[in-house]
């Protein structure tokens, strides 16, 4: 990357996926872990250990909910940290990468 | 009784629906279009049952309660038996299968319902309470069921007493239940007054709603015909026989227990003929993860649903009228 | 007026609803029927109110609209001077729940037509012009008292003006609003043969509809019980309060000044008591952002309307029947 | 007949939806609705001219057939002369516009029933049949030109063949062509007393869902005006024009050809006049992904069905009236 | 990253975009490549060579699937080597990056 | 990565979320800058320095939309450098980071 370090932060990606009835256990943790910011897309589907999930089936809707958070590095071992034990129950799956923030919008991470 | 009269609009809708999905035509309806079908269909019904009871004696409605509980647990166990010993299906598909057995499916309530008013023919009030009664106790035997074969198999049990309680409560607080409930409550309360303005929109465009319903099942219905060759032939072949087995016990029961006119016997063997598609799939889902859905899903919607909407009801009605001696 | 009649069908449904989140019940109505059954009624009720003032004499229908733009200029004033003065409520979240008890709530003004409906009671047609007026000042009141709360609070005044042009373009071309104002015009255009045609639509099944409404609307309310613990024991008074208060200018003005019968005095008395919670809240949200929607949504949803459509419309038209010495 | 009786409510609820556009309201019904609406609206016209088919020869629906296929193929060949050789449009653009112009606008000729209700006219069964088969004969024609074009253009012909054969069996499976063809088969079918159980739903209230219907075509329509831009002043100029060429063909073929009475011969002129915004543009962007969608769209949504609703349906009646020396 | 190597594993995650009409085609696909886990997001729009496609217009609706699927590398390798001769066909764009998986809820890669 | 470079082209993804009322404004941006591909999902929540925004509240609906974008390093660039001076009204965040573009699908990048 060529960019001048005032436009960007090295940070990192945490992207979990979990069932939409746990997502809000999920962010309580999010939150108080300290997490400042969080991006939520529901109606997923998906297939895991436990078989495939379709939020669109007639009789069987199991709908997946996917967490897009960008913190800084210690930060987002705090969150994986605090998180880690509840992963367990709730299932899916939790990834991080490393990206850059594109400084502009207000902080919140 | 002509061919004509058995045309019903609601019963052309669900075929329409089916042949728009053999045909693989691009026909698809939002599928909170259905929902909210689904929801006005629950409330009209209750209403309607509400209204009805209120003008009728309510300890008379016992013995369908006792019966609606019969069926409940009795079916379930008849199921489980006959996909073990005679399909040797795996203990835990087979309990997950027999729950939606015991329980009953709405839509083919309503259908029988329309069937019956497009030939004039009337019926007792009291089958309703039994449609708002029998989803909860099948759910109670699937559990048990559940908990047998997983002994039976040696495995672990594990949590097995707070999944009890905790799919207890959701049978009793369960959205389509509740709102059976809620509305069989209200239409008893209300004042004719109050109960003839809501009429119009509950009552008069009812039937046409329920088309509209039916349609949107035939295509449902039709999307899990494809699944019949991983189901195989012993389970498709169940989805038919099952339906006929509830429909024995139902008419006898309705006819010599309960002793309803052809009108309510026809009602009360659909609701032994059919099975759910709506409470009991995620409830099993959550209690038995280790069951295939597509089994269950595919024969309650692919093959028990439509031999009941096409040929069980017109047959049950004829069984009906051959006990009355008509 | 025997209990029985009490009983009208919305408001049990509204019960059933809230009965529903309370045993954490899983029904559930697609937000898009919500949205739907919102856009069915504000053009019936539109519709009627037109056909109605087509044959009332429109300068009758003035001093209508001065009450209208009294209430909600004044509610507001009085209900930021209460939370502030009593309350010590931060100015912020003062000037936005202010501009919330100066606006209307269709659905309660709904309930009430069918309350009145269900009784047999007749009403004026101008009290729907009130209806479609209100929402619009109390936006801009909601701006200026929060332009006077961040004056005293020695904030920055960034941009207000471009906001306030903004907002009242706002209020103007809000869809509620529009779609109010442009049924009752198309109302009072149609001929009345014309108007039969559609009439089966928008009036005869429109009782029917407000039920599910209000089902859906009691599971709102109900999600918001859960919120009174933050906002409040002095807020969730006031939410019962501030609507008795609007009752009471409601009531003296709709029989003194006015001077309606006991049906048109109940709905303009619904009108001031009641709160708005559809076009108000987005407008303070991005006027007001320092303010906390939980506060204002969960007076307006959780307390406000609940009150209103349970306790405050039967106790109203008890008021306007004494008033009018009956 | 007066103006009064000109402000079918229809129409008016279209221009209420357009109007809300151009004031940049916020008034938006969900995607859904829309799409139930449509579903509910083509269900009921289907039961609507099957029934009224029933009791009528069948024999005499034969020049009906001719006539709409006649339409379906002759009109696009028009339309794509007019672009080509007056607008010098690029040819697979035209070939995408002129198969809209051979197809019809289920929603025109649904107001224009409506139109012809509130105006207390009749009309024949038959036109409803044209309703159904005119949408195949245009996208295959569309097929065609495009061919042509890319002949003419040197182009090379990958997949035209399979192209081909994967349209015409969409043209037959669409579901909204079948659930009018199915509809129709139904309404056909059954018995009058089953008949009357469904029509409170699918006939006394279709008038007024018609009104949400159109409310959301005008702010789909009034969307589409800020393109004309785009699109250009000839294209706007054939999306008047055109309509008016079809209407000249379907008035001459209504009056002497099919020899329908003054309100059949208005639906003959307004399918010929209106164009598909349902079936065809999907299959456009499938067949010639070269063409640009917001040419087709912005003429069919913004321009033609517009000036057809406003303006085409009572100039066709006038028309229709004309000729028969009224 | 600081966390210890128990926390986290090295993955692969994919990031596939066609047409919702082809997913059911791409997931098969998937299957048959061994995988194990994915989650769909549908009714997404975008631009790409054939121009914008829009979820919620209301004449021509036309949606894309995003599919996400984390994976080790030797898997990642062989699912690209199988998906590839039909990505043309399929259109829309596959996308691949480092992550890191962490370790919790049942392995489903 | 032990792929052959004729499977993979090194890129930029750029991950982008702002108020579904700035979408168009964003996109308009973006195809300003030269972008020739993107995909959008609508409806989606999150927390940021404005708080939460749900997009599926009863009275209060704040919708989000998440564009994800993938091109060459330099294009990402001088999107980037377009895109900032607006970043700060249209607030949310902007994420950029590494990722490889598995050739198959036409490019429109
Ligand atoms: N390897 C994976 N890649 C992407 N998504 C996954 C993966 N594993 C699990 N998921 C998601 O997590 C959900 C639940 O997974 P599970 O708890 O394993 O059944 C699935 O439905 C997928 O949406
Ligand atoms: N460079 C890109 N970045 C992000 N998404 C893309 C890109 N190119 C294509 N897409 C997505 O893939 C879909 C189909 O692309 P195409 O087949 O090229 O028309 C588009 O509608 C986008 O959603
Ligand atoms: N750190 C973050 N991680 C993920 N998403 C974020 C983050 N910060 C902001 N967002 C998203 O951007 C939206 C608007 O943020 P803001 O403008 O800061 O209120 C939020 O609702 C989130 O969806
Ligand atoms: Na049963
Ligand atoms: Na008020
Ligand atoms: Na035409």
């Amino acid at each position: 990357m060529i960019m001048r370090p005032e436009t960007l932060i090295s940070m990192n990606r945490i992207e979990i996926v979990v069932d939409e009835e746990s997502l809000s256990d999920l962010l309580e943790l999010c939150r108080e872990a300290g997490v400042r910011g969080y991006t939520v897309i529901k109606q997923a589907g998906g297939l895991g250990s436990r078989g495939e999930r379709r939020p669109d089936d007639y009789a069987l809707e199991e709908k997946n909910a996917v967490v897009i958070l960008a913190c800084e590095e210690k930060q987002a071992e705090r969150i994986i940290m605090s998180l880690r034990p509840k992963l367990k129950e709730f299932g899916g799956m939790c990834l991080i990468s490393d990206c850059q923030w594109v400084i502009g919008p207000a902080a919140s991470y | 009784m002509s061919i004509s009269s058995l045309l019903v609009p609601a019963i052309l809708f669900f075929a329409l629906g089916m042949f728009a999905c053999i045909i693989k035509s691009d026909l698809k309806f939002p599928p909170d279009m259905h929902k909210m079908i689904v929801i006005y269909l629950l409330i009209g019904i209750g209403l309607h049952g509400g209204k009805a009871l209120a003008t009728s004696n309510m300890g008379d409605a016992l013995p369908a309660v006792w019966a609606a509980l019969g069926f409940g647990v009795g079916l379930p166990i008849i199921a489980y038996i006959i996909l073990r010993g005679i399909g040797r299906i795996d203990p835990l598909n087979a309990a997950a299968i027999s729950a939606h057995y015991g329980s009953v499916s709405a839509g083919t309530y309503m259908t029988a319902v329309a069937f019956l008013g497009g030939i004039g023919v009337t019926y007792e009030a009291y089958p309703v309470i039994m449609l708002a009664i029998m989803e909860s106790p099948a759910i109670m035997i699937g559990l048990v069921l559940a908990g047998y074969s997983r002994k039976i198999m040696g495995g672990a049990q594990k949590g097995e007493k707070g999944m009890m309680k905790h799919l207890m409560i959701e049978a009793f607080t369960n959205g389509s239940i509740l709102l059976l409930f809620g509305s069989m409550a209200i239409g008893a309360a209300v004042s004719d007054t109050s109960y003839k303005k809501i009429e119009p929109f509950f009552e008069t465009i009812f039937m046409g709603a329920l088309c509209i319903f039916l349609a949107d099942m035939g295509m449902e219905a039709g999307k899990r015909l494809s699944e019949f060759k991983k189901v195989g032939v012993f389970l498709v072949g169940f989805g038919v026989v099952m339906p006929l087995i509830g429909a024995f016990f139902g008419i006898m029961v309705g006819h010599y227990y309960l002793q309803y006119s052809i009108g309510g016997v026809t009602l009360v063997t659909v609701l032994a003929a059919s099975c759910s598609y709506i409470a009991v799939p995620p409830a099993m889902r959550l209690a038995i993860p280790e069951a295939n859905p597509s089994f269950y899903l595919t024969l309650s919607l692919g093959c028990t649903f439509p031999f009941n909407v096409v040929i069980g009801i017109p047959l049950y009605y004829a069984g009906a009228q051959y006990l009355a001696g008509q």
